[in-house]
Parts: structure tokens; C-alpha cells; sequence
């Protein structure tokens, strides 16, 4: 077994013969460790069972160095994109397991810590992420969805006599695993009196706390992974706030742009991998009266439609990794990748249920641990909508292509 | 009480005149809106209110109140119990039970099983069990093949085999998969070819032995399918029922209603989601103002109400066209019955290939404009959304069907 | 060769026989009456020859008691709703030529003199009309599009020796076949203090007043039948002043209904006809490699989508006539039509011309008098932008349908 | 003054270290900037510009200008007078030709020309014509097939024969059609097979006894297209060059340069339609405010920045391909040829496909988002939809090369 060798971490572009050296690492390494037969095991399995997988899994990448790329060599990281790149591409090309469960913790967590967190903060919690500690969104709010400046939950400054504390109450909604959470980012309101975006601050909340209520949500695919968090008068001391004081929104937006970028291009290297396989697997596999629906000219259009689009795909996240290596990224490259995936998710998980046909109605669980081209397509394709609504619907996302990326005027 | 009995109905058997047809009409309407104030009251959850959830999951109808309502019986003759009417009143009904989301084996009973029956000669056995169904006591299964393959080759129209036994004992042979209301079923009816390679149905109990009914668990849980398989299952002679005429034509219809009624069951579950995603998007409140006076919301509802419209149009073309076919297939009256029935396929093409594929748009585009909470298993708008998939499939996927239109081409 | 039968003119439904017999006296005329090869004879030719076929296909017509079904029978029209459909389905059944020339004077005009006209005004005009008297609309202008109320010719009310008169000045725009019009339906705006909508008034006016200037716009497939007409100084009679003065929205409402119904019914007939046949034909010929398109599924299945598309666009159309005939029309009911018609007419015809490949873009003319579905398909796809832009564009047409058929808020 | 002479370029071949890379794409850059001014100033009409009807009515470049400017001999060695560099370079040129929707036989020259000849074995003709490509004096036509038969069967990919005279002479038989700038050349280049069934080029008058050369009139009069026949055309062996190779590699390649260049100017069309729509619907006033404020127009124009975003990102990836593989074509040194190639083909009907539908899509909207002023002669925005129309049918339809690309997954 390989183990994660230690490298020289430097800004500079590796050269092409390091990162062919790298992919055969990283090839050997994909082979050794990718539990075979994964998605089968993980399919109808109970949450404990997939947290178990998930943080074993997690470690076993950390040990060999890739679980954390994107951080500060400092930190446990320090790939560079180009290597970054790499290392997605090997992982989807190997079909390996997703980090479903560590994925706040390891985007937003450690990118909130870093852009805008104390050393304190840093040092408490960084390392702890690397040794599992789990972390939960609390933004949405059931009345400020895609208008999350509209939130309402409240935090009210009070003294203690070791120190100060927020007192917070109201409900958030949309807490993607809350319920294996120890730490939560919240928004919440602290000036009511100023304009929508300058009276929220940005909190760590230990899901600890007294005064916290979970509830889990089904989803439309039969998942309880989304939750309500109900705070009534749960208290934060004031050294967990985040940045300044009203300035939560500024931090927030740094937050959300850990979602894009090498996440993106990880997503598109899935559907151009066990994504597309699984659509090619569908489409040559004989229907009842045998034939393979590969063998139509209808579907091979759709299927070398769908071939190229992923390259489009794969094309646009290479180039949006590119510039934010570069800093060239423009206001609307993120939302261009988000709704262009999103959709292009939307309309292959649609069309291999079509192809599927009546048998994709009897697929009743899709693997845990996978992303969503699981081959259950029915069930993909009703969990594409998880791509097309958070976040930022993508109603939301195609005006900030038009104002931001295009200068279009507002409305008035 | 029964709502639409076989006298309130009976006037709608006087000849088709105008003034007759805008009774049968009128009657219609009224049919409709019975059966969207008795399924949205009691029989079904309803999508877009959180309280559906304390209700049995699978949305499973009062079955004895489909039967008091009358709705079993529609198109089984008043001499035999029933209302006498056409299977444009039983489209009515497909309808709503599709608008409403309902689990009733209605599809295998009242659409199917009764079909079938009517399409068989008059006997003792197929009498009595006609005769029966407006009662809501039997509850049937016919084991027609589902996929698209029923709609090639004549041959593949029908998936079972008689055959002379050793012992002089006629045997049944054949599957079926994703058979409407298989599992529940206390009767089957499936349609074979006997020994001369001519189409008959066969009366079965489903217990009986060479013979093996399995529920098919599918997502969508408002729908009940299975598969019918038979080896070698002793059949009784007096079970086996000839079809009117050459038997290849009532088969031919059979099919057609039952594209058909899966057909209207999405063109209920496309008119649900538009109007539970209009009322949502009219009331809920983003960025100071209801969500539906932002353009790309308000044009995603106008698509919605333009797909909606054209489904409405192409369902009823195709309702009108086998409903006047309707039971004249084994009459000698019937010369043009083979250009009738190709105009029939047609209609029922293009409506099952063009509802099917937009009642899943529309169900998508409802997930998308209520915005998280239709993400939810709560809002009851995944149900829609799967059941509208899973209509898109039976009976001939929208693909299937326009490959049997375009034959018209060459 | 048959001539127009006297009818009994009633507004009670004909029978179905009778529709029968219409449908048999119809196909009859057709034989004998719809020039043979009048496609090819049309193509390439100039406006006079154009201009002198219409006129004698109009008169053809008319001697049939076919060109204006839609008129009260007073006036020489009379046909039910039903029997009008029969006429419409059998003229497209035999690809007759269409009333181009006179389509604004029996449709826009007749129906503002029908019901918004004084006697006076009918008398002179519609019997005129029948006899080639031809029309054009001047409402757009080039500030005034989807947004027609935003209009800003003047009509300034002066007192002469003869009469009052209106002074009228501006300029419109997409006025089509001004060139070869007698008389304009003219919005002008007479009180300039008044609400847009309130102060609009609504004119007829002689094309040969002084101070009026015609001058053609080519279109983009090369026509130039939209025109632009200058109004300086141009005098109108208080006489020609249809309706109230500062009413004239409300009268160009029920001239813009008059666009509907039974016009839309016609071109869906035609749609049906002549274009899916010729879509078919296009599908049957060999291309350069000697292979048939409608042998490929993929063909197969769009010409089959459009089949099903036609079937509902028609049902949707005879459902509109229905219930215009029995005062039950949505108030969106005519955009969803406009809509449909103007999306699948795109869609088709850009298929058509996608699939007649490189050899569609070699057929440089259509013929004149037929409708947007030709054969020659490249030109009719640009011609589709005519049905998708004006008369408030698409976008216009689903905000409508979104608040008066569906009673979503407006815009704040 | 050459904007884009060898001196300037030739730093481009270096070594392609990452620096060097960077070297490159500056230069891209720059030779795009030039390119835009040049052609927006003088060279051809803009769209959206009423003005530009005072122009010639097919937007003719000046060719003369093109030469100068150093884009003719792009791909043309140093020691030819050439630039040296790769098709890359040759790409920003066909993307801004349509861009600003000129009309110059670049395509056929400059692309199919210079292409055909760097893949002919070096030879005193061959080498003259080369030479004098950056100059402008030659104008060039490659009569390759232009439909979708040319994706398929091997051989569909080149339509003449050579073949033996009964004097010794050797005669030329064949034709094809949609030619680009056929006739206009003054030389042409057809790709042939000859007598033992190899690809070779034939060098030719189009004035000759036996060869046809016919403009072929097209709606699209930004674009120069005629047919090319060849019947019993006698052929001078000195004109008669081999391919480098087995010669089908280097035509192969051709045929993917072909596409490319075409999905190049599509994309340039699309770039330039999404540009004038944003600038028209910013200004463009109705109901009080631009019309680009509302969601219907905003999302549009959104939408067109998506597909015009994805289509940069597949023309560059196949660019890259194509540029990579470049003139290793006929070297011994190329023992993963046939993968390079399948790699090439693979990138290049991607990019074909998107691109040729997406930018009819783009003017299509860009014509609707116009309004009214979009549908008129004057504005131009026809002269774009024809043209990326007619991109969409030259050298294969997106269906001919999606069934092309399906065939990686037999």
C-alpha cells in the first residue's frame, strides 16, 4: 500500500512529469485503498453504518495526504490546483467513495476558519476537523431561502460574568446533517435596526449547547440528511464570533465560495466518469423484448449528446479552477458552472430513467457515499433537484449571470 | 349514497345529437367535480400540505367509496348493475384519481378488468363477474404485457400461451410484468392465445397453483404493479373466454384504453402540480414580493398552463375517438372498424407520447418553483413527480408511441 | 364548375350532415378552383404580379361566398363557427393560397367597423373592402413596440371651415403592405395629459392625404413588406374618428381579438397540411449519400413529435373557436395559442431546414401567398420570427398568461 | 505594416514548457485584439450597426488587408515565408472572420489550402505555392466532400479517382460540392485517390477542359460555396502530390481542420450575437425601464453566456488536440498516431456539434431578444443566423458528428 509521500509545497506550477508521476501514485493508491464492491455494501444501509464508512474513509485519506488538499500545507494541505485536478480525476476515474459527510467541515468550516477566523479559532478547531469533528450550515431560514439576507433568527448581546455572550433564538432550516454535527456556522441577526445585509454576524455554535433541537427532514428521495435546528435562547460566547460583529454577510460569502471551484470540478469528473459509464451500462443493457437501447440512432444522439456536453463540462471547471488559481475569476463564472451542471444532472439522470424504463421504477435505494449519477435513476433524477434549488435556485443564478457576468441592468 | 348511478347517467345513452352530447357533457362536468370533492376530502392526501404526511403514506383510497360513488360500473351495461355510459366518463375518473395522487386498483378493475370483460362474448362466468363490479366486491388484475415492446409486433401484444395437456387438461404459460393492481387482485384476467393462436382471456385465481403473483415494490408507492407469471397452470375450460370478433381487434383496443387511462391519470397529476405551484408561488414571499411576480417564475407557471392546455386538447381528441369506437369492435356493424382502429392508436399515440413526457416536466418544474420546501418528502410533490415518471413508462414510453406514429409516415 | 350556394344564415349550430354536404361543395370548388402549381408560379416574382394574384384569388373567393365567412350575413358572410372550420381545414387540405393582401381588411379592419364603427363608416367601407379595398395597421412605432400604449404620434383636433379635422404627426413602424394600402387604422395620441392608455384615439385614414410618407423595410428573409409611414402634418376628418375621442385602446383591443380564433385555426389547418407534408417529403429524399432521413429513428421520432405537437395546436384552436363562439374565452386563452403555434412553427421548420442539411440553404426565394411553412425551410425558420415578436412578443405573451390566466401578481 | 509577421511569432516554438505556453497565449491574445480591431474598423460590417448596409451587401473583406496583417500564411514554415506557428493561431483568425461575418475565401486558402499542402510530401510545386500563400496572391480551393457522409466509411471522405488514359494520361473523375470559395480560386486543390487506391493531392486549373467549377448561390451571402466536377479532367503528373504517410491520417486531419475552422466561426458568430443583444436590451427601452432589467430578456441573455461559456471551452479543447498532433502527421516519430487522431476527432465533433446548434440557438435569440429591429435586412442579425446556420451543415451536422462520437461506446 502507498502511502502519501511528503512533497515540496510550492506556489509554483508543477511540471508536467511531477504530475504524471503523481496520477500513477495517485492510480496505485485508488487501487489499494477504493473498498471494492462499495456501492453495493452501501446501498439500504443504516446512518450509523454510513457514518462509520464515511470516517473511515475520511482517515484513510487523510493518512495518505489527500484528504485536505486544498488547505495550507500548514494545515495538512498544500497541493497545487493543477495538482488538486489530479487527484479529483484519479479519485472519479477510480470510482472512490465521496467525503458526503465531511464536506462543510473540509469546505466551508476550514474556509471560514482560514479567510476569516482568529488564530485561536484556527488552532481549536482545524486540527479537529482532521480528526473528525463534523460541521453543519446554519444559513437558510424557513422564510430566507434564496433571499438569505431576509433571515431572522436573532443574537442579542448580553453580559456574563465570563465575558459576553449572544443569546439566539429563531429556526434554520436546509442544516444539511445537523444530526452527526458538533459545530455549526450560523448567521444570525444581530442588528435588526440596520439594512438586511449589515446587521447579521457569523457565528460557531457548539451543537452542544443547551437550548439546541434537531430535527431531521425527509427529502424528496426518502433521505433525512437535511434538518431543522430550533435555538431558544441558546448562548454563544462572544469569542466565537467570526470577524466583526455585523459583519457576517462579508463572511458568508467567502463561506459559499468554498462550494465552487474544485468541488465543482470534482462533481464534473464523477459525471464524466461512473456518471456517464453507468448512463453508457443503462444504455446497453437489452429491455424486456431485447434489444439494447444502444443499438437506436435516438439514443446514441442523446448518449454522444450528453458525451459532449460533460466535456463542455469538465472544460468549464478546469477553466474555473484556472482562474481562481490566477485570480481571474469572473462575478459570474460559478453561477455559470452551477446551472450548467446542475441542468446538464438534471436532463442525464432524466433521460437514463427514461431509458431505463419501467425497471428504474424498482431501483428503491441508491448507495450511500455516492454523488448523483448512482445509476439509480430515477432516484438521481429526483435528487438533481438538490443541485437546482440551494444555494441560490438557479432562477437566482441566471440573474446574477445577467447582472454580474453580463452588466444587464437591475430591476428597479 | 352513490353519486353517479346507473340512473343518473342512464339519458346519456340517447343518440348523438348536439344537444345530447352537451348533456353527456354537462353530466361529465358534474362527474368531475363529485370526484374532485370526494377524493381531495377523504379518499387521498393532497400534495402541497404538510398534513398529508398523517395520512397512510401510500395515499391508499376508500375503495368502498369509489364503489357507492358509482365509478366501477361506468361503462358496464345497465342490465348488468351498471351506469351504461362510455369510457369517456371513466377518463373523468382516471383523471382525478391521477390529480389526487390516489392509490385504488381502479386501473386493474374498473379500466382493465372491466375492458376486458366487455371485450369478451357474453357468458355466464363473464356476465356475472361484469355484474358485479359496480359493487366493488371483486377487485381484478389484468395481465397484459406493460412495456414497450406491446407496442410492435401484433404478436407481442399478448404474453401468454394455451396449451392441450397430457392428460386432455388444458395449461396457461406466460409473464407479465408491472401488471396494474396485480398483487391485490382476487380475480385474474389474462389475456392468451389458445391452441388455434387466437386471443381469448382466462379467468384465474390468483392462488391457484402454476401460477405466481409477486407485488413489484416501485417508487412510486401510490401505484400497485406486479408481476404475473404462469407454468403450466391448469385452466378451466369454462374460464376461457373468446373475444368479440377475431379477438386481435378488442386486443388492439385494450391497449389503446389502457395507454390511454394512464394517459388521463397524468394529465391529473400535470394539472395538480400546476395548480398547487400557482397558489404556492402566489403566496410565498421572497425578496419583499410573492415569488410569482418575478418573470422566470411567472413564464415557468404560463409553460406549465400551455403544456397542460395541449395535454387537455390531445387527451380529449383521443378520449372522443375510442369512446366512439367504444363497443362496436366485435360487431358485424363495424366495416371501417380497421381504419377506426388505427385512428384510435393514433390519438392515443400522440396523447400518451406528449402527456407522458410533459406531465414529468410539469411535476419538475412544480419541485423547482416551490423552491426547497417541494424538496421535501412533505410537500408531497416527489409523489407527483414519480408517479407522473412512472405513468410515462407504462403502457408505452413516449418514444415507443411516436415510433408507432411515425409508421404512418412511410 | 360549383359556385357559392345561397345558406340559411342562423346562429344555431348546423347539423352534422349539413357540415358533411359543406365539406363535399368545398372539396369540389377546390378542384376547380385552387390554381394548380400556384407554388412554383409564385416564387421568385415581383410585388405587381403578386399583387394581381391575390387580388383575383380574393375575388375567386368572394364569388364563392368564401372570402369573408366570418362577417355577418348582412354584409355578405354568415357562416357558423362550425361551418367556418370546415372551410379553413378543406382550403388548407387543398393548399389554396392564402389571403395575404387582404388579411388586415377583412380580419383588423372589418372587426373595428363591425364594433366599433358608425354606420355611416360601414356602409362606405366594408362593401369596399370586398371589392379590394385594402387595408393597413399604423400602430407600432419604433419607441412603441410590445409596449404599443407608450405611443407617440400626435392627433391635434383643429377647427376647419369643412369640419373639424385631426393634425396629425408622427411616425410608425412594421406597418405591413403599407405600400399597396388605400386606408390605415391609425392610433394617435390626442391627449398627451392623460394616462398612456387614456389619451389614445383611434383613426381611419386615407393612405393618399398629403403629408404622408411610405417607405419599406426589408425584412430578415428579404421581403419588404413591413414598411414605416412618416405622418407630417397629415389631416384627418373628425368624421374618420372611430369611437370616442381618447378611446381609441379600447377600440384597437377588439381589433387586435380580431387576430385570433379563426385566423389562428387557419394557419394551425395549414400547419397540419402542407407543412407536415412537406416536412415528410423533405424526410423522404435521398440525401447525397443516397439514405432516406425518415429511415433514422431519430428522425422518425421528431417527425412523430411533431405530428402529436400539430394534433394538440389544432385541438387547441378548435377549442378556442368553440368557445369564442359561445363567449367563453380565458382571457389568456388566445397567447396560449399564439405561443404553441409560434414555438412548434420555429421548431418545426428549424428541424426542416436542419434536416434538409447544406441543400437548404440553396433554396433562395418562396413563394409568395403561401403561409411560413413553404418547404424551403431556411427561409421559412427566419420567417418563424414573424410569429414569435410581434403583436407583443412571447415574453409578452407569457407574462399575460401568467396574470390574466393564471392571476399571479404582477410586477410591483 | 504586417500586425502579425514570422519575426513576431516565432518565439511560439519553443519548446512547450509552461512559460512558453504562456508566451503563447499572449500572443493569441494579441493576435485576437488585432484581428477584432481590423475587422470591426475596415474589413467587414458589424452587426447591429444600421449602417452597415452602406457597405457591400455581403460584407467582402479586403483581402489584401488579411495579408498584411500576416494571417495567410499562418501555419506556413519560416523558411517558406511563413509564420511557423500552429493551427491555434489559425483558429483566432476563423473565430473573429466570424465574429464580424465577413466574407473571404480564408477558408478555403488559408485553412483547407495551407492544410492540404503542409500534409503533401515537400515538392518544388507544392513548396511554390506555399511560399506565396502569406503574400495573399494565391487564392485556394480544397474540394473536399463538405456533408455528413464524409463522418462515415473511409473512403466517403474523399470524392475523386485518379485513373489511367487509354494515351498514357492520367485523367481525373468526381465531384463536390458546397466547396468553400470554390469559385473564386485561381488554383485547386483536390484530394484524390489515386490509381493504386492511395489519397493524393491534385493540383489544378479550374479554367481546364474537363473540370466544372460553379458558384452555388446560398441564402447566406457572407459565404462563397460552389461545386466542383471533374469528368475525364486531364491531370499533369507533376501536380499530382503525395500525401505524408499513408496519406489517410493526413486526410483525416483535414477534415477534423475543416470542422474545427467551422465551429470556430460559429463561435465567433455566437460571441458576436450574445454582445449585441447585451448592448441592444441594455439601451433598448419599453414599459419605462431597458428591457434587459426584465428576468424573460436578463435569463436569456444568461443563457446565452452559458452556451457561448461552453462552447469556448470544447472549441479550445479540440484547438488543443488539433495544434498538438499538428505535423507529426506523416513523421515516423507518431507511433500513437491513431489514438491522437481518434483523440482529435473525439474533441473536434464535441466541439462541432455544441457549437454549430448553439450558435443557431444564440442568433436565434439574440434575433427574438432584438424585437422587431432584429427581423429587419438592416440590423444585420439574419446575415448571423445564416451564417451559423449554414456553419451548422458544413463539414458534417451535429448529428452526423454525435453518431460519430456514439460510436466510441459499440
Amino acid at each position: 500500500m502507498a502511502t502519501g509521500r511528503t512533497r515540496e509545497m510550492t506556489s509554483v506550477a508543477p511540471a508536467a512529469r511531477d504530475l504524471a508521476e503523481l496520477r500513477a501514485e495517485l492510480r496505485a493508491w485508488c487501487r489499494a485503498n477504493v473498498p471494492t464492491g462499495w456501492r453495493r455494501a452501501q446501498t439500504g444501509i443504516g446512518d450509523e453504518e454510513f457514518v462509520a464508512f464515511q470516517k473511515d474513509w475520511f482517515q484513510r485519506l487523510r493518512r495518505a495526504g489527500y484528504a485536505v488538499p486544498h488547505w495550507p500545507a500548514e494545515w495538512g494541505g498544500g497541493m497545487s490546483a493543477a495538482e488538486q485536478m489530479v487527484l479529483y480525476q484519479e479519485l472519479a476515474a477510480a470510482d472512490a467513495p465521496r467525503l458526503v459527510l465531511a464536506f462543510v467541515s473540509i469546505h466551508h468550516a476550514a474556509s471560514t476558519l482560514l479567510t476569516a477566523g482568529t488564530d485561536e479559532q484556527r488552532r481549536r478547531h482545524l486540527p479537529a476537523i482532521l480528526d473528525g469533528e463534523l460541521w453543519v450550515q446554519g444559513f437558510s431560514e424557513p422564510e430566507a431561502g434564496s433571499d438569505l439576507a431576509s433571515l431572522r433568527t436573532t443574537a442579542r448581546r448580553e453580559s456574563r460574568p465570563g465575558g459576553d455572550v449572544f443569546v439566539v433564538n429563531g429556526q434554520k432550516l436546509w442544516a444539511s446533517g445537523a444530526v452527526h454535527a458538533d459545530w455549526c456556522l450560523l448567521l444570525a441577526r444581530t442588528d435588526p435596526a440596520a439594512p438586511k445585509r449589515r446587521g447579521i454576524s457569523y457565528f460557531l455554535l457548539d451543537m452542544c449547547t443547551p437550548g439546541l433541537d434537531v430535527r431531521p427532514i425527509r427529502n424528496a428521495i426518502g433521505d433525512a440528511h437535511f434538518c431543522e435546528i430550533f435555538l431558544n435562547d441558546v448562548e454563544i460566547p462572544a469569542e466565537n464570533l467570526v470577524g466583526p460583529e455585523n459583519a457576517g454577510w462579508q463572511v458568508a460569502q467567502a463561506t459559499l465560495a468554498a462550494e465552487r471551484g474544485m468541488t465543482m470540478l470534482e462533481l464534473a469528473e464523477r459525471l464524466g466518469n461512473v456518471g456517464l459509464r453507468a448512463l453508457v451500462d443503462t444504455c446497453r443493457t437489452p429491455g424486456p423484448d431485447g434489444r439494447r437501447p444502444i443499438d437506436d440512432t435516438l439514443v446514441r444522439d442523446r448518449l454522444a449528446g450528453f458525451d459532449a456536453e460533460i466535456a463542455g463540462l469538465r472544460a468549464l471547471c478546469r477553466d474555473l479552477v484556472e482562474r481562481h488559481d490566477t485570480g481571474a475569476v469572473g462575478p459570474a463564472d460559478a453561477s455559470v458552472v452551477k446551472v450548467y451542471y446542475s441542468e446538464l444532472l438534471q436532463r442525464l439522470t432524466g433521460f437514463g430513467a427514461e431509458i431505463a424504463g419501467l425497471a428504474a421504477h424498482t431501483e428503491l435505494a441508491k448507495p450511500a457515499s455516492s454523488g448523483w449519477e448512482s445509476g439509480a435513476w430515477l432516484l438521481d433524477f429526483l435528487g438533481s433537484w438538490e443541485w437546482t434549488i440551494p444555494g441560490g435556485t438557479n432562477e437566482i443564478q441566471r440573474t446574477i449571470i445577467g447582472e454580474r457576468g453580463l452588466g444587464l441592468p437591475r430591476e428597479p | 349514497m352513490s353519486t353517479y348511478s346507473a340512473t343518473t347517467v342512464s339519458a346519456t345513452t340517447a343518440p348523438a345529437t348536439g344537444a345530447a352530447t352537451d348533456e353527456a357533457e354537462q353530466l361529465r362536468a358534474e362527474l368531475r367535480a363529485v370526484a374532485r370533492d370526494l377524493l381531495a376530502s377523504g379518499a387521498a392526501p393532497s400534495a402541497g400540505t404538510p398534513s398529508a404526511g398523517e395520512r397512510k403514506d401510500d395515499g391508499e383510497a376508500d375503495w368502498a367509496q369509489l364503489a357507492e360513488a358509482g365509478w366501477l360500473g361506468l361503462e358496464v351495461p345497465e342490465q348488468l348493475d351498471g351506469a351504461g355510459v362510455t369510457f369517456a366518463e371513466t377518463a373523468v375518473v382516471c383523471q382525478e384519481l391521477g390529480r389526487a395522487a390516489v392509490r385504488a386498483p381502479y386501473l386493474g378493475t374498473a379500466v382493465l378488468g372491466a375492458g376486458v370483460l366487455l371485450a369478451a362474448e357474453p357468458c355466464a362466468g363473464r356476465d356475472e363477474l361484469l355484474g358485479a363490479l359496480a359493487s366493488g366486491a371483486p377487485r381484478l388484475a389484468v395481465a397484459l404485457p406493460t412495456g414497450d415492446a406491446a407496442l410492435g409486433a401484433r404478436a407481442a401484444a399478448v404474453s401468454f400461451r394455451l396449451a392441450g395437456g397430457a392428460g386432455g387438461a388444458t395449461t396457461l404459460d406466460g409473464r407479465a410484468d408491472f401488471v396494474p393492481d396485480a398483487a391485490g387482485a382476487d380475480t385474474l384476467l389474462v389475456p392468451a392465445l389458445d391452441e388455434a393462436g387466437a386471443p381469448v382471456v382466462v379467468r384465474l385465481d390468483p392462488a391457484q397453483p402454476g401460477l405466481e403473483v409477486t407485488e413489484t415494490p416501485v417508487l412510486d408507492v401510490s401505484r400497485g404493479v406486479g408481476s404475473v407469471a404462469a407454468a403450466g397452470a391448469v385452466v378451466d375450460p369454462g374460464a376461457v373466454w373468446p373475444l368479440v370478433g377475431d379477438g386481435w381487434s378488442a386486443l388492439r383496443l385494450l391497449h389503446a384504453r389502457a395507454a390511454l387511462a394512464v394517459a388521463c391519470d397524468a394529465l391529473g397529476v400535470a394539472e395538480a402540480m400546476m395548480e398547487t405551484t400557482v397558489a404556492y408561488v402566489g403566496v410565498r414571499q421572497q425578496f419583499g414580493r410573492p415569488i410569482g411576480s418575478f418573470q422566470a417564475v411567472k413564464h415557468g407557471c404560463a409553460d406549465m398552463f400551455i403544456q397542460v392546455s395541449v395535454g387537455r386538447g390531445l387527451v380529449a381528441d383521443a378520449v372522443r375517438a375510442l369512446a366512439s369506437v367504444g363497443q362496436d369492435v366485435g360487431g358485424a356493424t363495424a366495416p371501417d372498424l380497421a381504419e377506426d382502429l388505427a385512428a384510435v392508436e393514433t390519438a392515443v399515440s400522440r396523447a400518451k407520447s406528449y402527456v407522458g413526457a410533459a406531465a414529468v416536466d410539469v411535476a419538475g418544474k412544480a419541485m423547482q418553483l416551490h423552491g426547497g420546501i417541494g424538496y421535501t418528502w412533505e410537500s408531497g410533490v416527489h409523489r407527483y413527480l414519480k408517479r407522473a415518471a412512472l405513468s410515462r413508462s407504462l403502457f408505452g414510453s413516449p418514444a415507443a408511441h411516436r415510433a408507432r406514429l411515425a409508421r404512418r409516415f412511410d
